[in-house]
């Protein structure tokens, strides 16, 4: 095993291949879509994806992740089904919600994904109800909620975080701070564009913010993080920031949009987190991941082009458990 | 074997005792919300909890009731099997993102993988000043959202069976309560049974109209009922228990016999339940049954303080009676009872501040 | 003078001319809300509002949906006429607690010594999987409160004249967009008018069904009473506009004539605004009336997002004539227009993603 | 005028007849109870009446001033028709709702009153409408809303901080921190019980917190910050430390209740700011001013008592305006 600065090589692999997988779902995603077989409103994390992936790296097969409409790169860093993610996207039978969740309501139990909302903020505390119960089966399992900077200015983003310091939930917050909602620039939303760790600490929530996107830096904030909760240590919270590379919604770039100039978004593609985890590795062992992926990549849009559509009367299946 | 006296108890204590039962029975079940842990104890509902079951499972929490329906909510899909208290409804309006867009739709939306089995208990204030923020009656708000069950025991003996099947069941369940039931009193049987989703109860039997009177109004309507009755007006009481899912059948069937269906809610009328029952009823009838269908609820006010207003803003045992009247004997001369003899024992009894 | 050709605008042009239009007019009128200032503004309907009036006057705001809420009603007793924007009427959900408790009864509570002067304008999304959160039709619940007015235009013309007396109206007014409308067009004058509440519109004239269509229902409605007139049935197409004050007066009088009556929800049915209308036709026109009544709405589901099942949670100009059909003619066969004829131009055009 | 430590006397006599009127109102209010002629859930605020007087003191007649249920101090000392209240407590068509919201919902809008709810928290957002109403007319017109400590864990709390911050908005959150919701400690509601001024601050909101109950600390800093705000300073909080002596709700004391013992009560007995208030002035000025409050009382339950009930069709009046 070589070092590469801090970083074992086995582990680089296992992260780029993660990042890259990510990466390229979203890509394939955006490309299908204007096929207009995906109808399903698509907010990519393409730039963000090293956020779940270093996040998810430091968690266990019990643990939980949660997130917003966003959550691609959480569901398949956590180890969310591909196949049910693409089948999802195309509104089949075979989609990790059977066709009635889509693109922002992705679920998969058996790998720990606890579901995901359209809502702002709405699973922030449904999170710290998984927490709870994990607290009480006593199991050392933790929960991590990812959200966006605009679900901090939500109430219950608040009210969870001091219920959460409270009982000393094992939650770990992370912020995926783009700096904009929808497009609206944090300043134009926060008296403080900075303050998120400090309302985190306020309400009794350690709070780190790593602003460099540094991959690496999130993982260590993560892990320490996450190993005091498994020893009843309590909440914490981690503010990434990050970039958004394409629109808020949908396949595209807006630099053209003209509430953001593409010159802000340069500095953080050219510290594109794939690429660097990527250079980590050898040039053969990368294009065998990069293959491998591409592979596995075809099989799900196989797969979800050829399952077959929900019937009818799965309309009325469900409603009631 | 003996049949001893059946055994008496009051609204407040058969709840208590269900809840009780319960997290003997499984202990993935647990209470919270503000004040359950006081020593004033939700009115006694609570009482007794936190010493049986220790601060895990009976426990306060802050002023935050939007995040801890989403707590619950979360619990719930993790396995554990939450009571969630509010001491009055109008405050499930701070929830109703969790409640609606969460709760509601988990199962569905997330492709059955997760149920949420929630009981969300909340009481009706009335009386005393409780005023326009302490008093609303909010069920038609939940009977409208797909994934919920609503239901609203009227007595004792419901109100231990509903808890009980609302707590083994496993979809959020909105559970409301009602102030002035609370010092009531029926038999209650000892052990753990239910009074399951879509049950019903006949209250009286009658012929000449069907009266369906919801929550607390059940209890207006059979006072009601024996009013007519001294005048020669027999009225069947329906208590339809569950709202949601609601036994329209067995209200139908009355209906139809009697050809008169007057809805009493414990709310606002427009687009509430009360407009659920007879358009439901109107529309499976058909024209050819002849129904005649009025509704009586809330006046269309926000709740006054004033007793004075608020006396008018209530059905009540004579309003009931004689619009009962008026439906079955429309050629009659209007009656109304005395205001001595339609006032409810449990009326009287209640004194506040809260 | 000539009468030169009417101008035609669409549904968006129309409602943001209004907002501009009583902007000018009134400096005390303000639009605020997520993302109305941004290149998109809210699919058009806020465009060129920031360059006109400034950024004190058209602002977006946090993700804090309950306390912008509590700031519009604040403003609004203070002396200012808001518009709060939200992108979805599901996002209402968040705020209820501001709008029931503290819009809908400041009036009354406070003794008349303060009035709220506050529209809330939200869209309902539907298609390209808008799903179960981004999807609700929520005017039910609104309805539902003493001291809410809640409109729902469903064509361009009436969207200007609505959003005009909605601003100039002292109460809260819910104000109910539906995306699919946005492309749509009409006659539009260029003057400032309103169409106020308690207002209501027959649009077809019939005599064999009466069709009530609520919100973009009511252009579904048309196009099926286009349907059904290729088969020899005449449908009385009526779309209420204000949903309260509902002009029940017209619905009823219609229904009287036709002896039946459908009533078209855009949103779920159980104790919703169509139980509403068909139970106060019930109940004021009385059995001997006989009218025939029918309900269509949102399936009693969240809403799945696959168009596979989409496709069956709406009803459609198709679904609406057969049923029509059915109650007009229940001895002849099932009758069900093609599905290509039964689309609505307006639904073709839309492509997503939002 | 002569000086008593830094108070002119004319100040401690205007100020004495404040809190000793609201301080006699409230008493009465809590005798006639046992008649059951006040049928309304009354939340009195005796031991806390010196925040609203001390900020009061600094506001004008065109400020307003919002609250809860907890709000008939805020409304005397604003300039609150006694009257109109004492009526308003009878349900009275005279009361200042007539009739129609009883001792929870209180209004006097001629005298900068504008409303008290229910609702814990509700009124902090609408009292930040008003804020922006008054900055938007530039006449240096402030807002004062004063709410509990509980009500710092509502979400929309938090929410109204960051934006009274981010659009600098002239108003004064007033926290009448008494360690208590209803029966529940701060402890068990608050992770860090003391970090209400951390978590103003964070969100942008400067504060101040003044935990022994000394009137004259609290005007100074209400002084401070509300001349600030009239110059576009923007919003403050003052998180004002005090004792409820009465129970929640209701006249009578609880300490049977279990829930705190009397001799955490004791202190802030002794220390009572209208006892202290009083001992700056002479036996024979407070005399008067105990006679003249006395009257006027008398004169206002009278008034009450004798006005006439609302009329049944006032219960439909007034939905719509
Ligand atoms: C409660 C609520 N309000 C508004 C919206 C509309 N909306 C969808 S995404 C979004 C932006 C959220 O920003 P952020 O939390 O920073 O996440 P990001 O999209 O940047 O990942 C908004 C306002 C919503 N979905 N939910
Ligand atoms: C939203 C809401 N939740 C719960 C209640 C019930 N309640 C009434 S007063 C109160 C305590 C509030 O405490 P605090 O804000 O500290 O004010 P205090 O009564 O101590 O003055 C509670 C929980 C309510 N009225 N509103
Ligand atoms: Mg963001
Ligand atoms: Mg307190």
């Amino acid at each position: 095993m070589s070092v590469n600065g801090n970083i074992v090589e086995d582990e680089a692999h296992r992260l780029y291949r993660a990042l890259r997988r990510i990466r390229r779902v979203e890509e394939v995603i955006a490309e299908i879509y204007s096929s207009d077989k995906i109808k399903s409103p698509v907010h990519l994390a393409i730039g963000q994806e090293h956020v779940s992936v270093s996040v998810c790296d430091c968690l266990e097969d019990g643990d939980w992740v949660g997130g917003s409409y966003r959550s691609h790169a959480m569901y398949l860093a956590k180890g969310g089904s591909l196949p049910g993610l693409m089948a999802e996207m195309y509104g089949k039978d075979t989609g990790c919600c059977r066709g009635k969740g889509g693109s922002m309501h992705i679920i998969d139990v058996a790998a720990g994904v606890m579901g995901s909302s359209a809502v702002v903020g709405s699973q922030v505390p449904v999170a710290a109800g998984y927490a709870l119960a994990a607290k009480r089966a006593g199991e050392g399992r933790v929960v991590a909620v990812f959200l966006g900077d605009g679900a901090t200015e939500e109430g219950c983003f608040y009210e969870t975080l001091n219920f959460a310091a409270l009982h000393s939930l094992p939650v770990l917050f992370v912020c995926e701070n783009n700096g904009y909602a929808i497009h609206e620039p944090l300043a134009k939303r926060r008296a403080r564009p900075g303050g998120i760790c400090a309302v985190a600490e306020a309400l009794g929530v350690p709070a780190t913010r790593v602003d460099d996107g540094d991959l690496f830096r999130i993982r260590d904030a993560a892990t320490s993080f996450v190993t005091r909760m498994r020893q009843g240590g309590g909440p914490a919270l981690i503010e990434a920031v990050v970039y958004r590379w394409r629109e808020h919604v949908g396949p595209n770039e807006d630099y053209d949009g003209g509430y953001r100039p593409l010159s802000e978004a340069l500095p953080w593609m050219e510290a594109d987190p794939v690429a660097r985890v990527g250079a980590l590795l050898d040039a053969d062992v990368r294009r065998k991941v990069n293959e491998e992926v591409e592979a596995e990549i075809t099989e799900a849009v196989r797969f979800a082009e050829e399952s077959p559509v929900p019937r009818p009367e799965e309309l009325y299946a469900n409603v009631f458990a | 074997m003996s049949s001893p006296e059946p055994r008496v108890l009051r609204y407040v204590d058969a709840l208590r005792e269900a809840v009780d039962q319960e997290m003997e029975r499984d202990p993935s079940v647990f209470v919270f919300g503000l004040d359950v842990d006081d020593h004033k104890s939700i009115q006694g509902s609570t009482a007794g909890l936190l010493a049986r079951y220790g601060a895990d499972r009976v426990f306060t929490t802050p002023l935050s009731e939007d995040a801890m329906t989403g707590v619950a909510i979360g619990a719930a899909m993790a396995g554990l099997r939450p009571v969630h208290v509010h001491i009055r409804m109008d405050f499930l309006l701070l929830c109703m993102n969790q409640l609606v867009n969460i709760a509601a739709k988990a199962h569905y939306m997330w492709g059955g993988q997760v149920k949420v089995p929630l009981v969300v208990r909340s009481m009706i204030g009335k009386s005393w000043g409780q005023g326009a923020q302490h008093s609303q009656g909010l069920h038609g708000m939940f009977t409208h959202v797909p994934g919920l069950k609503v239901v609203a025991p009227s007595n004792a003996h419901d109100v231990k069976g509903c808890m009980i099947a609302a707590i083994r069941d496993d979809n959020p369940v909105v559970f409301m309560e009602h102030r002035l039931l609370y010092n009531t009193e029926s038999a209650v049987p000892a052990h753990p049974y239910t009074v399951g989703p879509g049950e019903s109860r006949v209250c009286t039997r009658g012929d000449d109209v069907t009266i369906v009177g919801i929550s607390n109004m059940a209890q207006e309507a059979i006072r009601a009922a024996e009013l007519l009755r001294e005048v020669g007006v027999t009225a069947e009481v329906i208590d339809p228990i569950w709202l949601m899912p609601l036994d329209i059948d067995t209200i139908l069937a009355s209906a139809r016999r009697t050809g008169r269906l007057l809805v009493i809610d414990n709310g606002w009328m427009a687009g509430g339940l009360s407009a659920e029952i007879v358009a439901a009823v109107a529309e499976a009838a058909g024209p050819s049954a002849g129904i005649k269908f009025a509704r009586m609820g809330f006046a269309p006010t926000p709740c006054p303080t004033s007793p004075w207003l608020e006396d008018h803003f209530y059905p009540n045992p004579g309003s009931i009676a004689a619009r009962a009247w008026a439906m079955v004997r429309p050629e009659r001369e209007r009656w109304v009872p005395s205001a001595e003899s339609a006032k409810l024992a449990y009326q009287v009894q209640f004194k506040g501040p809260f």
